[in-house]
């Protein structure tokens, strides 16, 4: 079994750090291959974000993601480049307040940034309410294992609200479901 | 054993193979995609009881390894092109002084600034030819974030054992991208062997490598870039010396090729066979776990000296297949020993081979007769 | 120890001309290190390239002869490796501020505790007598045949500028108060750089008027102004005369060095 | 003590006749081993060192010395009644 | 035609082929043994409205000629080894930007401070590879005082019909000695194409080689070593673009170097064949002037690009047999195209080859059936 | 010609990050540059490698885009070859200071007519925030976890110390006086170097508390003591204060230019 | 004339709300094209460049302009006549 | 006809002028094939001084000295050097003043030095002055060929004093014939 996962928004949504606690989660505390990488551009400071992780049973070689199954997205613009060609078999998780657009393929509405801001106070948690959500769309990983590799990456003092985090983002699936 | 398992981008795990080979001096200047290892060792020595340095430019950076060498510590800088480029001088400093220093290398897209943040495999080449003068370097290639850790402790190793610069030449694809890496603590270390008492202090020993006079150890050794006799001094005007000194500085690394290599061999018995290091090394192991039994694979861990008695494991070969990020620089020295087809894959622009263009490039190799053939993609 | 000691006396005589300065400002600086009693394995002599550089080769202790114009950077290396060891930098004014320039001024910056001494003849004395930014206006070389036009640094205000806590210039005819700034300079943590205005007989002295080294010892005596004397007449409204330099201690100041031991 | 000039290392810069206070180094005219024209020494055992070195325990003058880009000058100490001994050659 | 001859050193007559050939901004430092020409230069230029700077190291001599260059001289600067390692940076920067200028470079013996006043050809391969990434250039060997005046000349229609960099890589031996030399005041000039209204600034003609865009003419063109598009602007993230850029660069030069090529054919039909540049060369001339008819000769006076078609001439050969004040550069290039046997006879230290050393290298090639062999002196 | 026709507007938007002072000193440049009624195929901006450094990209005219601190000596050779040329360097603190700094001290001591506008954020912008030999002494930088430890160069003392005939320091905040200083600069033959003190909110300001590009506005208007100001304090006996910096004209001097059409 | 920040180049900075004299700018509240928050401006007629530069033929004050990182702002002439069009849409 | 000429002494005596002239009045005077070699060395600043000059029918190809068959040697170093190996057939010029050692091979005593000072008031005439004895002795290029090059390479002013060497050199050798 073989998982490719894109992340993609703006500098500064977290979007590579929830790429990192995904693989982490995955790499550590659930013994599959992972592989994870970023794009990085000096033409775009501060502007388009993406990250991909690929999760599998087996040794990953290959490290550039071809076809994947699973995006999280949270601006248009990374719609726009990465969303759009998502094939109909994909799953996909979108912020709306940032992203206007629908895919053709199976989608969840994640709120993160305005449920961050409104229920955590704060819109830097939203990448971790998306993990939470991606963890209930697909449970790549078990909680425990994503849960763990929050704690590892996040400053202390915020361990309670990144867990809140992570149930509000499972919670906005659930209920979609 | 104690170990510690982390998920880590490759230059982090590099900068802890360092601090794992008992690295305790970095000198360094930025320059993507290498600046995560200078940052992680501003983070990570001081806390250590080493020194982390940010010089004015490369050149310095180099320099002050080579004395912080010379003052008994293990050292490292880490750049990328541009600033490998500037290295070149100090580089060949290194060679003729035979300081043990390793240099990280994360290519990205040249020439010049060119493409900051690519991957790329452009200066194998000048990793072995770049300074003035015919010397001999060691170089590795990492192909997986644990072999930056892991590679990185074995450059130390070999800078101490043969007193010459070590570079260790990873990409961006490497340097950036995350995996599981074990964080050894207690890994092997092979000191370099201390000047002994009335030993001259570039008199070779049986390995052709001088004992190495610490300062402050009281050997009160003299050293120098010019040509020098086995006291160390001086000694420009006589063409034996030079030409005794050189040889022997070449012959330390080029004599112990085969000892040194460092190499996966994988079905020998193939026709056509791929050769790679670092990040095509993926790709090809892609295509073999996809394909099994197909084709040969020499995998490189050890670039130069060039491991050459290996292309010899390959008794039915019909063709060397070599997909580099390059216009085909490791080809070049494959060539040298050998009289057998090889077809060239070259890859610009920072994007990987895909298992798919090397199959193609294995149907081209089916068809070639001329020793050099470029398979363009 | 013995003052001879500090010579690696298997290497002596030198390579330089007749009448060259830089085996005076030798002298001067083994002396120096000589009365502070330094032990040998304590001290360690690094040096760039040109026939100044080529002091460190006559040191009997540690020594590292570089590449042209990067002492002070590999210098930065071993002091921060090992900041128990006294040492001392020899450089040219080539080597120093034309190739060496950067350094020169993030050493000084940095104001990392090494001892430099600048062995200025105001030539590239090794290569054979062209132009270095020291050259004075209008001197003739092999690369100004038709006189100098560019103008000259002052290293000292340079060195000030860029924050070493000691600075200081003589020449070498004032051996004697080259020795105690030198001395001064090992003693001052931080950045010491001393600038000594040295005759160079072969490349400079013969192309400017002055073949004889002693020629260029009676200049010196004679447009040398010591600082004391300079700054009252600055005070005075009295310019330096054109040709004249100052002589002295310019900056002795404490403020935070780099590589001193207990700053590890 | 006595002041002497090491021919082997002298170049012959008379820097030497120009420092020191008591004018005890002139300049020579004939070339030594190395083809130099060596200084030659007048009244020596004016020198300050000469004279007194041994009597204050350290080197009092030095300026030749230290002066001396050749490192050519040196005290070496004197022979117990070496300088009465008159030797007759024939 | 104005002539006039003279009896010069080979470091004067390159300055002399310079001015001939029109360049008229010289930045350099001083180096031995390369340092008459910046000398001369001096001397000469201001007296026919040209300019000489002395810089401050060797980066900034190359980056002042590139500077000089865009503003539309025809500019050199002259170095050897350890100015030369300094130059690498600003040499991929020219190539990446395709500003032609000229850089002489006389070898001495290396790697590091070496033997300063020493003959070499050490720096071969670092002409070729020292810089980052991958890229092209072309190099001159002249074998005599008259090749350094012509070869100058030379340099600097390449450099502009290529809009490459050109490397005169001569030695100290060549350097340093006098012999009568011709100084044509008439040279041919090619000078470069200048950029025509409306095309684009990187933007390739039939040859591979866009217009050049003198600054001041109103072309209002970006000049950046980063990848850049047809336009002049960078473009880092576009692997095509890359791609495209690089082959191009490199391909200009590289489809052309049987154009390029400038070599001696002597007795083709010979079986044994010494292929040498530079300073061997004369050498091999001695020995064929004392046993004519008995060997063949490759002289290159243009080493890169590496002319292999000139291999060909040689149909009988059984051997090739490459004489180098290195320890064997260019017989690694050589290996490229060829099965033949290759018989490496290097030479450190400074002196040259004798007749007699060829002869018995000349020995051991009639015996040798691997790849490659290298005679010991 | 319009101020407009001086960008290249076929390239804006530009790369920086949004507060970034580059644009800023973009605009005083070009307004002084236009101010002055230069011609386009006169002018030419030549700059090296770094966010600031980015701007000869997004002026409309000839420009180089150099090697990382190499800026000045690629204009030294366009001036000397066009001295007709009016040459505009744009630097960064880390570009001109770090791995420039001898080019920088060179170009003043030779004093050749460039204008040079070094865009000082006290960072490394362009590789993500590292630490620069401008970065205030205990900063947090990603070099510099603990704090910056070393000493800053204050470049225009540097500058001055080095030979520069114009040499002036404003921030981002002082847009009239910045481009009125430029203009300066471009008047005056010789070496001008005009500091400009940046916000670089991403790499610097968010890791010192100045989140928000406008905080860092702020910081400057508070910390900026015009220099008359100062002197008046200096003569009073009035040390500066922790943190505050002097803006001002600090050096405008006659000393003989290299590159202006009357040496050639 | 009639002041206007273009919302391709504007990306947020509120520099501009810093150093205008008049508090003509005010920070924004909605994401502009690209999503980044576009400060909205508040009676920019009082602004000496929208009032005075026609009448004195130069730029008055221009202090946003010459500040705006991104090349934002700038002055557009005003259509005659259109600041009264009055457009009802159902 | 190919012969090898080598000029040897300290740094200062005006060796390596000598040889360039010698090849010069060959070279471009005589219409010869001429190399003129020199070696130069940090390790000697202003120290021994040595240089050849190649002159043959022939075109030169290998430039290097492999036996000189005429010697001009003005320090005792430089003969220690080179003039105890001349073969007995070879020829030597030797100024007396700097030399002790005297050879197997024929050879003059020209004490160019002294006769210079004496003669012309300076010591820099003593190359010229051997240049003169080394015609006189060896007739390898014409007097005029070589009274040209003397003058193309000498400073204003000196000529009478040069050509004044030339004869005395030639008269120092002539009654030594
Ligand atoms: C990279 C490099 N460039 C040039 C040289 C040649 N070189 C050797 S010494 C020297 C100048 C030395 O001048 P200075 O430092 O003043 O020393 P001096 O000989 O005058 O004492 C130069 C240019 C070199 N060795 N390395
Ligand atoms: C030789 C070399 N070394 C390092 C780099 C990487 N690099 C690019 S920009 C930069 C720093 C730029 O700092 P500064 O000049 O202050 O510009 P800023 O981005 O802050 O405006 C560095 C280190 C490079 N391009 N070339
Ligand atoms: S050339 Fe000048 S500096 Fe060098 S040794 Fe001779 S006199 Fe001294
Ligand atoms: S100073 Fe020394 S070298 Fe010079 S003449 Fe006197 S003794 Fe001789
Ligand atoms: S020590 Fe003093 S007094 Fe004695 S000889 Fe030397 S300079 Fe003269
Ligand atoms: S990183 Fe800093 S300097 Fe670079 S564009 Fe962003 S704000 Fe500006
Ligand atoms: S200053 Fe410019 S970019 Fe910033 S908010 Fe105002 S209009 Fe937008
Ligand atoms: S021009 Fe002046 S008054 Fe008008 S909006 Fe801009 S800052 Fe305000
Ligand atoms: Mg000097
Ligand atoms: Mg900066």
């Amino acid at each position: 079994m073989k998982t490719e996962i894109r992340f993609s928004g703006l500098g500064g949504q977290g979007i590579i750090t929830a790429a990192v606690i995904l693989g982490r989660a995955a790499a550590l505390y659930s013994k599959k291959h992972v592989v994870q990488t970023q794009s990085y551009g000096p033409e775009a400071r501060g502007g388009a974000s993406a990250s991909a992780v690929i999760i599998s049973d087996d040794p990953v070689y290959y490290p550039n993601v071809t076809n994947p199954s699973v995006y999280v997205i949270m601006s248009q613009e990374a719609y726009n480049k990465y969303g759009n060609n998502a094939p109909e078999d994909a799953l996909m998780l979108l912020d709306p307040g940032f992203v206007t657009s629908r895919p053709v393929c199976r989608c969840f509405e994640v709120p993160a940034t305005s449920e961050a801001k409104s229920q955590l106070g704060k819109t830097v948690f939203a990448n971790v309410i998306m993990l939470g959500a991606l963890l209930e769309a697909t449970g790549i990983v078990t909680y425990d294992a994503l849960e763990h590799a929050v704690l590892d990456s996040v400053p202390k003092g915020t361990e309670t609200n990144n867990k809140r985090a992570l149930a509000i983002g499972q919670e906005l699936v659930r209920s979609q479901l | 054993m104690t170990e510690k398992t982390d998920f880590l981008n490759g230059n982090v795990a590099c900068a802890e193979g360092a601090i794992a080979a008992g690295c305790r001096f970095f000198a360094g200047y930025p320059i993507t995609p290498s600046t995560e290892i200078a940052e992680r060792m501003a983070a990570r020595l001081p806390k250590i009881g080493g020194t982390f340095v940010q010089m004015e430019d490369e050149l310095a950076s180099v320099a002050a390894i080579i004395g912080g060498s010379w003052a008994g510590a293990r050292t490292m800088t880490a750049t990328s092109g541009p600033g490998f480029s500037l290295m070149m001088e100090n580089i060949g400093y290194a060679a003729m002084t035979e300081t043990p220093i390793v240099i990280i290398n994360v290519q990205r897209g040249g020439p010049s600034t060119g493409q900051p943040t690519k991957a790329a495999q452009g200066d194998m080449l000048q990793c072995r030819y770049g300074s003035h003068g015919d010397y001999s370097i060691i170089a590795l290639s990492p192909s997986s974030v644990q072999e930056m850790f892991d590679l990185t402790v074995r450059a130390f190793n070999l800078a101490d054992r043969f007193r010459t610069p070590v570079f260790l030449m990873a990409d961006e694809t490497i340097g950036h991208m995350r995996e599981k890496v074990s964080l050894h603590s207690d890994v092997e270390i092979i000191p370099r062997r201390e000047l002994k008492e009335g030993e001259l202090p570039c008199a070779p020993d049986e390995n052709g490598v001088p004992g190495f006079g610490t300062f402050g150890n009281g050997h009160n050794i003299h050293i120098t870039g010019l040509t020098h006799s086995e006291n160390g001094y001086p000694s420009t005007d006589s063409a034996e010396v030079h030409e005794q000194l050189i040889r022997r500085q070449v012959g330390k690394i080029e004599d112990f090729r085969n000892e040194i290599a460092d190499v996966d061999i994988v079905n020998p018995d193939a026709e056509y066979i791929f050769i790679s290091y670092g990040a095509p090394t993926r790709t090809v192991r892609q295509l073999m776990a996809d394909v099994p039994e197909t084709y040969g694979h020499l995998n490189l861990r050890i670039v130069w000296p060039f491991p050459d008695e290996s292309l010899l494991a390959f008794k039915n070969a019909k063709a060397f297949i070599i997909p580099e990020m390059n216009l085909g620089q490791i080809a070049k020295e494959v060539r040298q020993y050998t009289n057998i087809p090889i077809v060239i894959v070259p890859k610009l622009g920072g994007a990987l081979h895909t298992p798919a263009e090397l199959k193609k490039a294995a149907e081209v190799a089916k068809t070639v007769t001329k020793p050099m053939t470029e398979v363009r993609l | 120890m013995n003052l001879e000691d500090w010579y690696r006396q298997d290497r002596l005589p030198h390579i330089y001309c007749a009448g060259c300065g830089n085996g005076t400002v030798l002298n001067c600086t083994l002396r120096a290190v000589q009365e502070l009693g330094f032990r040998q394995e304590e001290t360690t002599f690094i040096s760039g390239i040109g026939c100044s550089s080529r002091a460190s080769g006559y040191t009997s202790s540690d020594s590292l002869h570089t590449t042209h114009g990067r002492a002070l950077a590999f210098a930065t290396g071993v002091k921060l490796v090992k900041p128990h060891q006294h040492v001392i930098v020899f450089t040219g004014d080539g080597d120093c501020s034309a190739i060496g320039g950067n350094h020169f001024i993030h050493a000084c910056r940095r104001n990392i505790d090494l001892t430099v001494v600048c062995i200025n003849n105001n030539i590239y004395g090794m290569t054979g007598g062209q132009g270095s930014p020291c050259t004075p206006y209008g001197a003739i070389t092999t690369t100004t045949p038709y006189g100098m036009h560019e103008q000259p640094f002052d290293l000292c205000k340079l060195a000030e500028a860029a924050g070493a806590n000691y600075v200081a210039r003589w020449t070498s005819y004032h051996v004697k108060e080259l020795t105690e700034a030198i001395r001064s300079g090992l003693e001052v943590p931080g950045l010491s750089f001393i600038e000594v205005m040295t005759q160079c007989p072969t490349s400079f002295g013969s192309k400017n008027k002055m073949r004889l080294a002693t020629q260029m010892i009676d200049m010196f005596r004679e447009n040398a102004v010591l600082k004391v004397k300079a700054d009252r007449d600055t005070a005075a409204g009295k310019p330096l005369e054109p040709g004249k330099f100052i002589v002295g201690e310019f900056v002795r100041r404490h403020n935070p060095p780099l590589g001193v031991e207990e700053s590890k | 003590m006595k002041l002497v000039i090491n021919d082997h290392r002298c170049k012959g810069c008379n820097m030497c006749t120009k420092v020191c206070p008591y004018g005890i180094f002139q300049e020579g005219a004939r070339p030594g081993a190395r083809g130099y024209i060596i200084p030659v020494l007048d009244h020596p055992e004016r020198c300050t060192n000469c004279r007194l070195q041994k009597f204050y325990g350290r080197q009092l003058c030095g300026m030749c010395q230290t002066t001396c880009p050749d490192q050519a000058i040196s005290w070496i100490d004197e022979q117990p009644f070496e300088p009465h001994k008159v030797v007759i050659e024939y």
